[in-house]
């Protein structure tokens, strides 16, 4: 491989990134945004969303592409906020018992959305997308009517003036950073959520050890070659459903997380951008459908969110409208997925390609059989 | 392993086949394609097909018990170890990982009273020591840390072969096709592996269609041949002829009627240095001439390569090289231009290439006429459309269908709902309908029945001298060619070892499929 | 031999692996009963008026601390409210007027939103000082109502929200 | 016995259940008092405005191309047209045409694009199909702005430059198919003939194309692709001419949304047109490689019927508006069960 053709690899490799990297840098100047203010809303929004970021790995492990379907996790985290707020439970406590509650709804929303996947192998990311409105159609069905009416809601603040139904804005007053500010580090003039990053550290550890575990191994098994797992005697669907679960479970704590940095919970529409956010996060940082680090998590939270910080600004000073800022960031976002979504489909195919390459050419075949051992049989005949 | 039969719905494959293998033991296992070998081996194997299709007879006995197994797992168990044709490797996975997978090393983790065993922890090192034992066995050198998809062929072959080493209780292992992607330097290497583990106690079924490879490890050899263990006899003495005739023997009275011999003049068709780039049938270097107006057959074993002639001519699979019709350069890698010189091509894919399964047989049968030539179409609305014209299609259909005697309820029915054999007809006809001048059959009697095949070929055989059309036949049933063809190829290792005709010694052709030299067969 | 873990382990491990399974699920109940206790709010009304029926006055002018809170001064008339979690709690209450300082604990029942502390009946030494406070609106401030549907916001791009205003369509 | 049990089986249950559904909104009408000849009407011309956007579904699901989530591309390009011919001052039926010729080559080159894409990414096809969709409204959500139109009808007033949110056309070509030969009847009633009359034409259009040589053609590819390569159809090419025809038919569909609807809807409006244009289609009993204007037809109508009845009838029965949750759970469920559908094309 010529020293050109590795250069172009990885350009090809880590184009979203380079492609992101520019534009966020040359919309600094026009933001006129100091670079403090950005690095201050960079650290906030680590914490916010990394975590959510996170729990797209498992899946992309097992092979089932970037998980859509994590959108039902952050449903199930909402559930659980709504109970904390209903119940009145404040603080970091009011965060735990939304975790007990979200969990065992995540855990079942999980499971279904892995049986529902096994079902479409192959079709895993438009399924689990469509899955994720599916659900947010029985989401809103239930906070909708059920609460208030079937489940009796105490808290009579939050549910709607027709007597059922939560509010369209949830105040999360009572566990308003209620995490963050456990321990709020001031260093150098920059407040870091000290707790929130312990947490997301040990998601961070969990998962490297996971990697490591015979469920871990089993999984990379899944997602490199189905057919091979299972003749070896791996569970195929049951693995998968895991993954699916373990992610699922994941984006449940990740949206309480989210949510308690944001102080209110939009009750019908907050977990919509969930997924996109996620995953647009990762591919920036790097990774694509099939592979993915840790690493590419936080380079890509840091570098999507910089960007959604400025961009607005840098809309308003060089465009006169900062509608123009909003819509540019909502494009990239969705422009960085596509990208990412067709460079990978394009590359994989031309790996493939080349890979037969080997055999194709008459007489510069590879070195196998030139003529054969003509010699030995003749010697027999 | 005694007295096993096997039936699929009714079609014997396996017939009352006896053999005995003992510790330490290589039995070479030889035969045609469509011998049984498969099966032989799925049944040993306990494969769910076998369950599936209704079982077998016949008892199975390692070392003295009888065994029933219902899945791999359970022959695994049992101590049976298999390395089948393809690989079975995680390309991403390192050479310890793959010798280990689904059975790694593992220290357990708190976790595991929570979730299970799974949630154990692998231990690298450990499985690192299993690998390299397991290589050491074999005797070569791998390097425990290297990824499959970064290896050469060879070194995956033995990554697999170390995996069924690695389990302890392996006695015996069976190898499909070992040496078939192999290099020589490297089957050299694998052979003198397999006598080493041998030597270690281990029994070893070896199938190959090189025959020179299974008289040079083998302690005795079993020929099948249709469902029969016709041979079963050490490997003393014994030349490959004698094996190459023993895998295709028939006695001639079978083989049912010859052509006449016929004399062509001229040539109509010339392929030079054809390649193809067909996924487990690559066309390396095959250079022929195929005269006007005869039936030219191209045999071999599955996997030689046959098959990629004429999809790479036809420009379904990358191809490169020269082919000329008539004088004229066939462009290769454009089906449109391949049919509209002339040429047409009946899939050995029926159901994958050859059909439009959810579709009327009209359309099955005129659709490429449609397309190549435009035919079947009339003008709609003044001119500015063409549309089908589903009347003529039908004509074109009942035709057929009269002609073929195609057994369908209408011309409207699915091709789907049709039986192999008649949808094996479709397909001529769906050749027939452009009017080639040359055309290509590729395994046209896969998978149908008696009745059917002889239809068939009849078929063939008419439209040739009816039409005078060209037709190059590739089939892995060599009866069936010599019984139709002019003259009969083989391919071997993507490259043609020889032509003959159909009146040959059955040996000779035996001896070109093993893969005897090109000039051996040229000297008898 | 090595020692791998096969999948068919001792049913010994099984039965205890449920044993451990089934004392998480207590664990998780406990945890989550736990934060109930610990996390549960209660709005305390901190009171300074006269009695109605003119039992006790209310005291001119006092700082008054609930836990360990920052403390407010309340004069007569006065009422504010503080935010306690849990139910086990201490009242601090110092007097301007010489120097004197009451010190109580009192306990909150677990689902009670909001409580009233009298803190002239309580200076007066008659019982019940507090007492739980109902009102027919609560004072969290007031949240827009009306029923979610039809809200389109930007955010659920690509979501199957409404289809256009149905509201604008010309009813035939 | 049997027929029906097939029957059911390849019509699918969810469909069976939203038909009778649908029927016992109908039936149950009269009882809470929502007028049976309004909701006619209503569903009449609620078909006639979505239909041709189902019908753009059609091309790609034969070409063996999906589900089209890109619609949106057509959808921009209908956009396009629409404000360019109010830019134009173009009234009545020359304005209407007039958007259509002029959406014409946008839909072209974009489809010519997007095919382009879609033919380096076979088998992902849906998934980027949908994130192009995405990234090229907002795309235009920018251009919108920034474009130069002229119009005051179209302009923000106080800013002079930037397209409105929604722009009526009530001066230009609002209802022009609709009142077209237009027939009513009784108070509540009317039939939009014109409306449905243009619908039949495309729909009797396509259903030229399919039986055509290129048609033919494209189902093939859609049916089996090596089948077509093998009988030399070009199958890139095929599938290009499908996305250009489908991404036309999005652009035409959505102007005639529009003169219906009353407003042409910029910004972020198309892209939560696009799945009900692919629930209906499934619906209407399509599977993701196989489609027909029968598919279209009932499809159309059982999901219109839905969303017209569903408010008056439950919202009259329960008193409170469960629709727009209805709405999501039915086309979303539908997507859902048409993709996890092991598809019976038997190889």
């Amino acid at each position: 491989m010529s020293a050109q053709k590795k250069l172009s690899t990885m350009f090809s490799r880590y184009a979203v990134v380079i492609i992101f990297v520019i534009i966020t840098v040359a919309a600094i100047p026009p933001s006129g945004l100091s670079v403090t203010y950005i690095l201050q809303e960079i650290i906030t929004r680590l914490g916010r969303n990394s975590f959510l970021v996170l729990a797209l790995l498992l899946p992309i492990y097992a092979g089932m592409g970037l998980n859509f379907g994590m959108t039902l996790g952050a449903m199930a985290g909402q559930i659980g906020l709504i109970f904390a707020v209903n119940y009145g439970i404040a603080n970091w406590q009011g965060l735990v018992f939304a975790l007990l509650v979200g969990l065992p709804v995540a855990v079942l929303l999980g499971w279904i959305c892995g049986l529902v996947m096994n079902r479409a192998k192959g079709r895993e990311m438009v399924t689990g997308y469509i899955l994720a409105f599916f659900i947010n159609g029985i989401y809103q069905f239930f906070v909708m009517y059920m609460l208030g009416s079937v489940i009796p809601m105490g808290n009579k603040a939050i549910v709607l003036s027709r007597g059922y139904g939560i509010r369209n804005t949830l105040n999360l007053e009572s566990v308003r950073q209620s995490l963050d500010n456990i321990v709020m580090l001031r260093v150098a003039g920059f407040s870091i959520p000290l707790v929130t990053f312990i947490i997301i550290a040990l998601l961070c550890i969990f998962v490297m050890w996971f990697k490591k575990t015979k469920l871990g191994q089993d999984m990379r098994a899944v997602g490199q070659d189905m057919a091979v797992a299972e003749s070896a005697g791996i569970p195929v669907e049951k693995t998968r459903i895991v993954a699916i679960i373990i992610s699922t479970v994941l984006a449940c704590a990740g949206q309480i997380i989210f949510l308690q940095n944001m102080g209110n919970l939009a009750t019908y529409n907050a977990h919509d951008q969930t997924g996109f956010f996620a995953v647009a996060a990762i591919l920036v940082g790097g990774a694509s459908v099939t592979n993915a680090s840790i690493a590419n998590v936080f380079v890509g939270v840091m570098l999507l969110h910089a960007m959604f910080v400025v961009s607005p600004l840098a809309g308003q000073k060089l465009f006169g409208s900062a509608m123009i800022g909003e819509y540019f960031r909502q494009f990239i976002g969705y422009g960085v997925i596509a990208l990412s979504l067709v460079l990978y489909a394009w590359r994989t195919r031309k790996a493939a390609a080349e890979a037969r390459l080997s055999l194709r050419g008459a007489r510069s075949g590879p070195a196998k059989g030139n003529g054969k051992p003509a010699a030995e049989n003749g010697g027999q005949a | 392993m005694e007295h096993v039969s096997k039936d699929f719905y009714g079609n014997v494959v396996l017939h009352d086949v006896s053999f005995e293998l003992r510790e330490g033991e290589i039995l070479g296992l030889v035969g045609e394609n469509g011998a049984g070998k498969t099966t032989l081996m799925s049944i040993l194997f306990g494969m769910p097909v076998i369950m599936e299709t209704g079982g077998f007879q016949g008892s199975i006995r390692i070392e003295g018990t009888e065994v029933h197994f219902s899945s791999p797992f359970d022959a695994l168990d049992a101590g049976l170890g298999m390395v089948h044709q393809e690989f079975s490797l995680i390309p991403g996975f390192t050479t310890t990982e793959n010798i280990v997978l689904n059975r790694e090393s593992m220290r357990r983790s708190v976790l595991n009273d929570v979730f299970g065993e799974r949630m154990s922890v692998l231990q690298r090192d450990r499985m690192r020591e299993r690998a390299r034992k397991a290589i050491g066995k074999l005797g070569v050198d791998l390097n425990p840390d290297m990824l499959v998809s970064e290896m050469p062929v060879g070194h995956k072959q033995f990554t697999e072969i170390a995996r069924e080493i690695d389990r302890e209780k392996t006695r015996i292992l069976i190898l499909d096709e070992p040496t078939a992607v192999l290099t020589e330097s490297e089957a050299e290497v694998l052979l003198q592996t397999l006598k080493r583990l041998a030597a270690e106690g281990i029994a070893i079924i070896f199938i190959s269609h090189r025959l020179q490879e299974v008289l040079a490890i083998a302690s005795r050899i079993v020929v099948l041949r249709d469902g029969h263990a016709v041979k079963d006899t050490a490997n003393e003495n014994i030349n490959m002829r004698d094996i190459a005739s023993w895998m295709v023997g028939r006695s001639l009275g079978e083989g049912g009627q010859r052509s006449e011999a016929r004399s062509f003049a001229e040539n109509t068709f010339r392929v030079q240095h054809l390649w193809v780039d067909m996924p487990g049938e690559t066309v390396r270097d095959v250079s022929f001439d195929v005269h006007r107006g005869e039936i030219f057959g191209i045999g071999g074993l599955a996997g030689q390569g046959k098959l990629g002639i004429p999809n790479g001519i036809m420009g379904l699979f990358p191809a490169g090289g020269e082919v000329v019709l008539d004088g004229k350069s066939v462009p290769l890698n454009d089906p449109a231009k391949a049919l509209a010189m002339g040429m047409a091509f009946v899939s050995e894919d029926r159901r994958g290439v050859g059909l439009l399964l959810d579709e009327s047989l009209e359309w099955n049968i005129a659709f490429t006429a449609i397309q190549v030539h435009g035919q079947y179409l009339k003008k709609a609305l003044f001119g500015l459309f063409s549309q089908r014209d589903e009347k003529a299609m039908e004509d074109l259909c009942q035709e057929y269908v009269k002609l073929l005697d195609i057994k369908c309820t209408s011309t409207k029915q699915k091709a789907k709902e049709l039986s192999g054999g008649n949808q094996q007809k479709i397909c001529l006809a769906k050749a027939f309908a452009i009017k080639p001048q040359l055309m290509f059959v590729s395994e046209p009697t896969r998978g149908i029945d008696v009745g059917a095949k002889k239809l068939v070929l009849d078929t063939l055989h008419h439209y040739n001298r009816d039409f005078g059309t060209t037709i190059v036949m590739v089939s892995s049933e060599l009866e069936e060619l010599r019984s139709i063809c002019d003259r009969i190829a083989i391919v071997d290792e993507g490259r043609i070892a020889g032509i003959l005709p159909p009146t040959a010694d059955i040996s000779e052709f035996g001896l070109l499929m093993s893969g005897a030299a090109v000039e051996e067969a040229v000297n008898a | 031999m090595n020692d791998t873990i096969t999948a068919k382990s001792a049913p010994q491990s099984k039965t205890r692996r449920r044993l451990v399974q089934g004392g998480l699920l207590v664990v998780y109940i406990l945890i989550m009963v736990l934060m109930i206790f610990t996390g549960r709010r209660h709005t305390i009304l901190i009171d300074n008026k006269d009695a109605a029926d003119g039992s006790y006055s209310a005291i001119n002018g006092m700082e008054v601390a609930i836990d360990k809170q920052e403390s407010a001064e309340y004069y007569p008339g006065d009422r504010d409210r503080a935010l306690v979690q849990g139910q086990r709690h201490t009242i601090q209450v110092t007097i301007f007027d010489g120097n004197t300082s009451i010190e109580k604990t009192f306990t909150v029942p677990l689902w009670s939103d909001m409580m009233i502390i009298s803190v002239p009946k309580m200076a007066a030494g008659l019982e019940p000082w507090i007492e739980p406070f109902t009102m027919a609106e609560q004072i969290e401030e007031a949240q827009e109502s009306g029923p979610p549907a039809g809200e389109m916001s930007f955010q659920s791009l690509g979501g199957p929200a409404p289809e256009g205003t149905e509201e604008a369509q010309p009813s035939p | 016995m049997r027929n029906l049990k097939t029957f059911i089986q390849d019509f699918g249950w969810p469909r069976i259940i939203i038909f009778f559904f649908l029927v016992g909104l109908f039936i149950m009408a009269p009882f809470v008092r929502v007028r049976l000849d309004a909701s006619f009407s209503d569903v009449l011309n609620r078909f006639g405005q979505n239909a041709i956007m189902v019908l753009a579904m059609v091309p790609m699901i034969q070409s063996g191309c999906g589900l089209n989530f890109g619609l949106a591309l057509g959808l921009v390009s209908g956009l396009l047209g629409a404000t360019l011919s109010l830019q134009l001052q173009l009234h009545g039926m020359l304005g209407f045409l007039g958007a259509i010729v002029l959406a014409t080559p946008f839909s072209i080159i974009l489809g010519w694009f997007y095919a382009k894409l879609l033919n380096k990414v076979k088998g992902e096809e849906m998934t980027i199909a949908m994130y192009v969709g995405f990234s090229f409204i907002m795309f235009m959500c920018i251009m919108w702005l920034i474009l130069p139109y002229s119009n005051p009808t179209m302009v923000w007033g106080y800013a002079g430059k930037g397209l409105r949110t929604t722009i009526s056309v009530e001066n230009y070509w609002l209802h022009i198919l609709n009142d077209f030969l237009a027939i009513k009847i009784g108070e509540f009633f009317v039939f939009p003939t014109g409306l449905l009359l243009f619908v039949a034409l495309f729909a009797f259009l396509m259903w030229l194309f399919l039986r055509s040589r290129t048609g033919t053609a494209m189902t093939a590819v859609g049916s089996n692709p090596d089948f077509a390569r093998a009988s030399g159809v070009d199958v890139d090419k095929m599938r290009t001419i499908s996305v250009i025809l489908s991404t036309f038919l999005g652009a035409v569909g959505i102007i005639v949304y529009e003169q219906s609807f009353g407003f042409i809807q910029l910004y972020t409006a198309p892209s939560p047109m696009v799945f009900p244009a692919v629930a209906a289609i499934l619906i209407g009993g399509a599977s993701i490689n196989k489609a027909s204007m029968v598919n279209v037809l009932v499809g159309t109508i059982l999901f219109q019927g839905l969303l017209t009845m569903t408010p008056s009838v439950i919202n009259s029965l329960l008193q409170t508006d469960m629709s727009e949750v209805i709405r999501i759970i039915v086309s979303n469920g539908m997507i859902l069960y048409a993709l996890t559908r092991k598809i019976k094309v038997s190889k």
